[in-house]
């Protein structure tokens, strides 16, 4: 079947299911009509969309955090006390990376390995090798909805064990998960595997069940441009409605600069609905969530919650539907459960206190949102034109043309010849814009934004710049500044 | 300076943190080393085999992940299998999963046969100028 | 003497000299001449006042902890882990509370029980009973300059000890440290007693040596509404120019809304600096400090970091000179030294990542900012009219008169009958204004701005809402919501 | 129900720490007992003395600021001389200086003859609750 943004045929669908349910044995467990009903039992108070709705009705902001594990009863033990301990608002299954991979073997004798050293050796819960009734049971454990994180290029047989398993929310997209997450696989593979995916909630929507599906905004974490993840998201939210999914929350992973960061949490929403009701979506639901600072973390545990809170204070201010949550741990490993507690906690102290607060409009930030609007409006439009009106072409030849550019990705599909920088306030912008598709006035603004910097620091835009930024907050800054 | 000597550089196993290693591979280039480097999602294989085409000085492994353990297991054994019992071998990164004590850390991948282990956040300077000691290319006593 | 603002005649000065130095034996140490040699000898990298410019002129926020123990050689140790593990920019020796209370005898008590049980038994540092030389010690140990901190109603001995003893900064005033700190003392005593501390700081100045003078903004660190402690501010600062000091600093205790909380610190140094120019004094440096949410803690220390950081980033934002900083023990005990330097690195990591940040005026900012200073002048411009232009005179007539009122103060000479509470947005206002100068349109913002609130939570504003309020941010919230 | 119980509530020593006095005082006479507040920076005798005078029925000792330890010492020993054998003590608030292991604390406190010690951050409601048991107010079943 060649790559097209349209839905598919239902026979094409279950077609494919076969081949994708026998690619492990767990796969035999899934019954879609079993599935609906069991959901349909479950109830509201599962349902990750029915608590965004109410978060975004009310004006709250979820606190969530990553959290996975070898072994089934650490998963659940794991689970319940963020809830009761960390008081998370909802909870994850993040899974391990050779799930990712679709390496079940090697996640298996990771299970194995678990067991016999006494300790999770695999950094997150092999959802597939389990299966649709252990997924039950971790869902079951708690009272709060439970989604799926991951990075995983092909995610079918991960969604139908965890979906039909009770999974109320699924994060990922054809792009998000798979330009940061690999290497060698083709984005035609990648989105059609989502597409997949997408279809799969539909088809649970068809049937009365509302699943949730969130794209991975943050990308590589590292310096990127709201203007790259905004149209990522965009996109991928345009992808999932053609395939009957209504019910989508858009990501974005927080920078720093605190007037960048409102302005992409309040653009980031109004240009996902602008573009869906484009291109004749109707009835999705949007939510936002801000990812915690995704780059490198402070080894210092004191200095890190300096960090978790920072991000937390700026999903407050700019009225994020969800955060989700680092952990003092973040520099060093897979937080244990404590600490992964303790993120959460200072969290939603911030996010509390913060709850009655917003940011007020000023030209700064209506300058930051028009800069984001714009960019990404030449990305997206783009992205149709080279499709010829098909966003999911599109987006395969935006990638090849380098108009989509995620930076320091691993994927070889993608041209990888931008270079992000901080500006003078700490603001992410382009030190090398290869062929974004800005206009002039875009370009200069970005050049600008750099010069200024360079004039403070009185040395020449550069890759060292790029190197200190990357390395900054690590070091207790926002800006590299140089020594 | 550095004679030229060539390093191999990558990510082990299902791992595809690349920042550290896109960061690594300039600071080598930049202390006058060739770099050969293989990226993410490499494999033992891949290592090896990079390591004999370029005729390399030494193996540098970044596992960030977590599952360093079950990746690196293995390598030594398999590099000496393919003729290359000298090289040198350096991993660094986040190697276990979770926050584990150091010295248990390093003990074991010592005994996995590296000649260095490097913990989280290590900057790439520290190691290079191990690597020019342990290549012979500075004088000891400074 | 009868008291007035007026600098204080050398006669006058050296003849209650003293008796003050009689007061304990370590009197005996002071020798003003050697002390000013010594302080010159020791140069501008122990000066507070040099610091504090230094920060001014670049931008930067300074971190501070409070830290005191019983023990010298502890408190040295303490000292020297905050400036190299906490990273502090700047130290204090925080006396104990027997000193504060000129209880010597009891201080040297609890030093010798300390001693015997091997850890602190007094909450700070018994700088009077340790003397200049042991002092001296102390501000020796460490590279940056220290600061004495306390809460002090007759600080003339400990200041006369601790200047001679090398500390290049003194906090307090007549008024915030006696109305929050004393019970019984008439603010015609503290405020003299506060004038000889203020002269003996003038007579540093007029030997070449800069004593930075710093007044406790906070008061009752309680929901006390900015235009109040303000007004304290101003007036102490006018009574310490008057006895020939010209580098000040003045606080705020943080309350926890960001836009009253930057209106307050950029309101602060303005006000001041009106009001020292409209008096005649010219040449004062002004300067300000933020303290991080002063009223009870969180007991859980993730949630204080919590709050910790949004002190910090409050601070940065409000381009504040200096920031106190709170610990994770905050709502347990005195912090050890590991505690008290991860409040200090969380700081750090904040400010140094909002460095290049403030937040940009807009409508709301300017409206609070409109508010702060008509009440800080209307209590100030009062205070003035009742002392017929004597500020001295008229603070204490004007404390008598409830016009200025310091909420939840154990003092007998304050008022008492003004109650705060938290509007809907958190910031601080006036529930029970009592005799506050305010005129109608001040009151009637008050009031509806807790009849919004009223409305919201639908109940009447009342002491409930006051004890919520005082409650909140130890239970996580910044207003206190009915359950 | 209480019987106008009288109880002295105050802030020993050299502490003037003055919010949480206030809002016992108030959360007392909610509950109905009568209220001797002596208020901050309270002696020993002071307590003592309200206590006579009024006829009360326990006293409250708060202690914030870390000198608890020094400054408590000796009034169970006051208050039996004074003729107050019987009545009740308890004490509140930020005991000794520093974070401490609460069992020891407790311990210490009671061996000084206190009924009932309160950890840090203690809500009212709940040592009205012990009172209202302690005075047989309440019935001990429900
Ligand atoms: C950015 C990031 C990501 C990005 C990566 C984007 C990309 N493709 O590059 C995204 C978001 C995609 C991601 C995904 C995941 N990540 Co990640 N990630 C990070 C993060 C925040 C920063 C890494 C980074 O770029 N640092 C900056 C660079 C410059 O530093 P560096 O990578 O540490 O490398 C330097 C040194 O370590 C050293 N070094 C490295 N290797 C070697 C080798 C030698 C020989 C020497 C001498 C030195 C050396 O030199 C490098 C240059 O200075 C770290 C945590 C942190 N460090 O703060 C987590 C972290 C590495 N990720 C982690 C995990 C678990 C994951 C996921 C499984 C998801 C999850 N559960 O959260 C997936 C795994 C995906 C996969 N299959 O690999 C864990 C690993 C846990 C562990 N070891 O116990 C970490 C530590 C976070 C945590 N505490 O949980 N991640
Ligand atoms: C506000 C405050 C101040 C204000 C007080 C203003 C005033 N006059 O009231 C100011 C800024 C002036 C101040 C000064 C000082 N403070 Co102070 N302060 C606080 C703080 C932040 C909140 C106290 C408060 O008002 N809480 C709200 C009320 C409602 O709660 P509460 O006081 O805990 O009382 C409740 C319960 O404890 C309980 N309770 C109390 N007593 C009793 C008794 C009984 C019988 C029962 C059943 C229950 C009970 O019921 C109360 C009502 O709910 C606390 C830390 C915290 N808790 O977060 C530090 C704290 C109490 N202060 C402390 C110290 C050391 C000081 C100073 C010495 C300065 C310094 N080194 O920092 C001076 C001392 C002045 C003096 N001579 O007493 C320490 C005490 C340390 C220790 N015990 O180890 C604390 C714990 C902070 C800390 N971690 O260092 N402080």
């Amino acid at each position: 079947m060649e790559l097209k943004n349209q839905k598919w045929p239902a026979d094409e669908f279950f077609s494919r299911r076969r081949e994708v349910l026998a690619a492990w044995p767990t796969g035999r467990e899934v019954d879609l009509d079993e599935a609906v009903a069991y959901h349909r039992r479950a109830g509201a108070g599962r349902s990750m969309a029915a608590l965004l709705d109410q978060a975004r009705t009310s004006g709250r902001t979820l606190a969530q955090p990553r959290a996975g594990v070898a072994l089934l009863l650490d998963q659940i033990e794991l689970l319940r006390y963020l809830a009761a301990e960390g008081e998370a608002d909802c909870l994850p299954a993040t899974i391990d990376s050779y799930t990712r991979q679709n390496r079940y073997a090697e996640a298996q004798a990771g299970i194995e390995e678990s067991r016999a050293a006494g300790r999770s050796m695999l950094n997150g819960f092999p959802a597939v090798n389990y299966g649709v009734a252990a997924c039950r049971r971790v869902v079951e454990a708690v009272d709060v909805p439970v989604q799926v994180r991951h990075g995983t290029p092909d995610a079918r047989l991960l969604a139908e064990i965890t979906l039909a398993g009770g999974f109320t929310s699924f994060e990922g997209g054809g792009i998000s998960y798979n330009i940061p997450y690999a290497k060698d696989v083709p984005l035609e593979k990648s989105i059609a595997d989502w597409q997949y995916v997408d279809r799969l909630a539909g088809w649970y929507l068809e049937h009365g069940v509302t699943i949730n599906r969130e794209f991975f905004g943050p990308l590589t974490g590292t310096l990127v441009p709201p203007g790259i993840s905004h149209a990522v998201g965009v996109i991928e939210a345009l992808l999932a409605a053609e395939q009957g999914v209504k019910n989508v929350t858009l990501g974005y992973g927080q920078c720093g600069n605190l007037i960048q960061d409102v302005a992409a949490m309040l653009t980031l929403p109004r240009l996902a609905e602008d573009y869906l009701e484009r291109c004749g979506y109707r009835g999705v639901t949007v939510t936002t969530v801000l990812h915690q600072w995704m780059g490198g973390f402070p080894a210092d545990e004191s200095k890190a919650f300096g960090v978790i809170a920072w991000g937390a204070a700026t999903a407050a201010l700019a009225g994020a539907d969800k955060v989700i949550v680092k952990t003092p741990h973040e520099a060093v490993g897979v937080p244990g459960k404590e600490a992964n507690a303790a993120g959460i906690k200072a969290t939603k102290q911030v996010l509390n206190m913060l709850r009655d607060q917003f940011m007020p409009p000023t030209p700064e930030l209506t300058e930051e949102i028009a800069v984001i609007r714009a960019e990404t409006t030449a990305i997206v439009d783009k992205t149709l034109d080279l499709g010829d009106g098909d966003v999911a072409l599109g987006t395969v030849r935006a990638f090849k043309a380098g108009v989509i550019d995620v930076p320091f990705a691993p994927s070889r599909f993608n041209a990888g010849r931008l270079l992000p920088a901080r500006d003078n306030r700490g603001a992410v912008r382009l030190l090398e814009p290869a062929n974004l598709p800005f206009d002039r006035a875009l370009l200069d603004f970005h050049r600008e934004r750099l010069a200024e910097r360079g004039r403070v620091e009185n040395r020449e835009p550069g890759f060292q710049m790029v190197i200190d930024d990357i390395y900054a907050i690590g070091k207790g800054m926002l800006v590299g500044r140089p020594r | 300076m550095t004679e030229e000597k060539t390093v191999v550089l990558g990510v082990i196993g299902a791992d595809v943190h690349a920042v550290g290693n896109r960061i690594l591979a300039y600071a080598l280039a930049q202390a006058g080393f060739k770099v050969a480097n293989i990226g993410v999602l490499a494999t033992r294989e891949e290592f090896i085999n990079a390591a004999l085409e370029t005729d390399a000085a030494a193996i540098w492994v970044s596992s960030l992940y977590g599952h360093g353990e079950l990746d690196c297991r293995g390598l030594r054994d398999q590099a000496a299998e393919a003729g290359l019992e000298r090289i040198l071998m350096y991993v660094g990164g986040n190697l276990v999963v979770g926050k584990q004590d150091w010295a248990g850390v390093e003990k074991r991948f010592k005994d996995m046969g590296f000649d260095r282990v490097y913990p989280p956040g290590t900057m790439p300077g520290r190691a290079i100028a191990d690597l020019m000691r342990d290549l012979g290319l500075v004088n000891e006593v400074d």
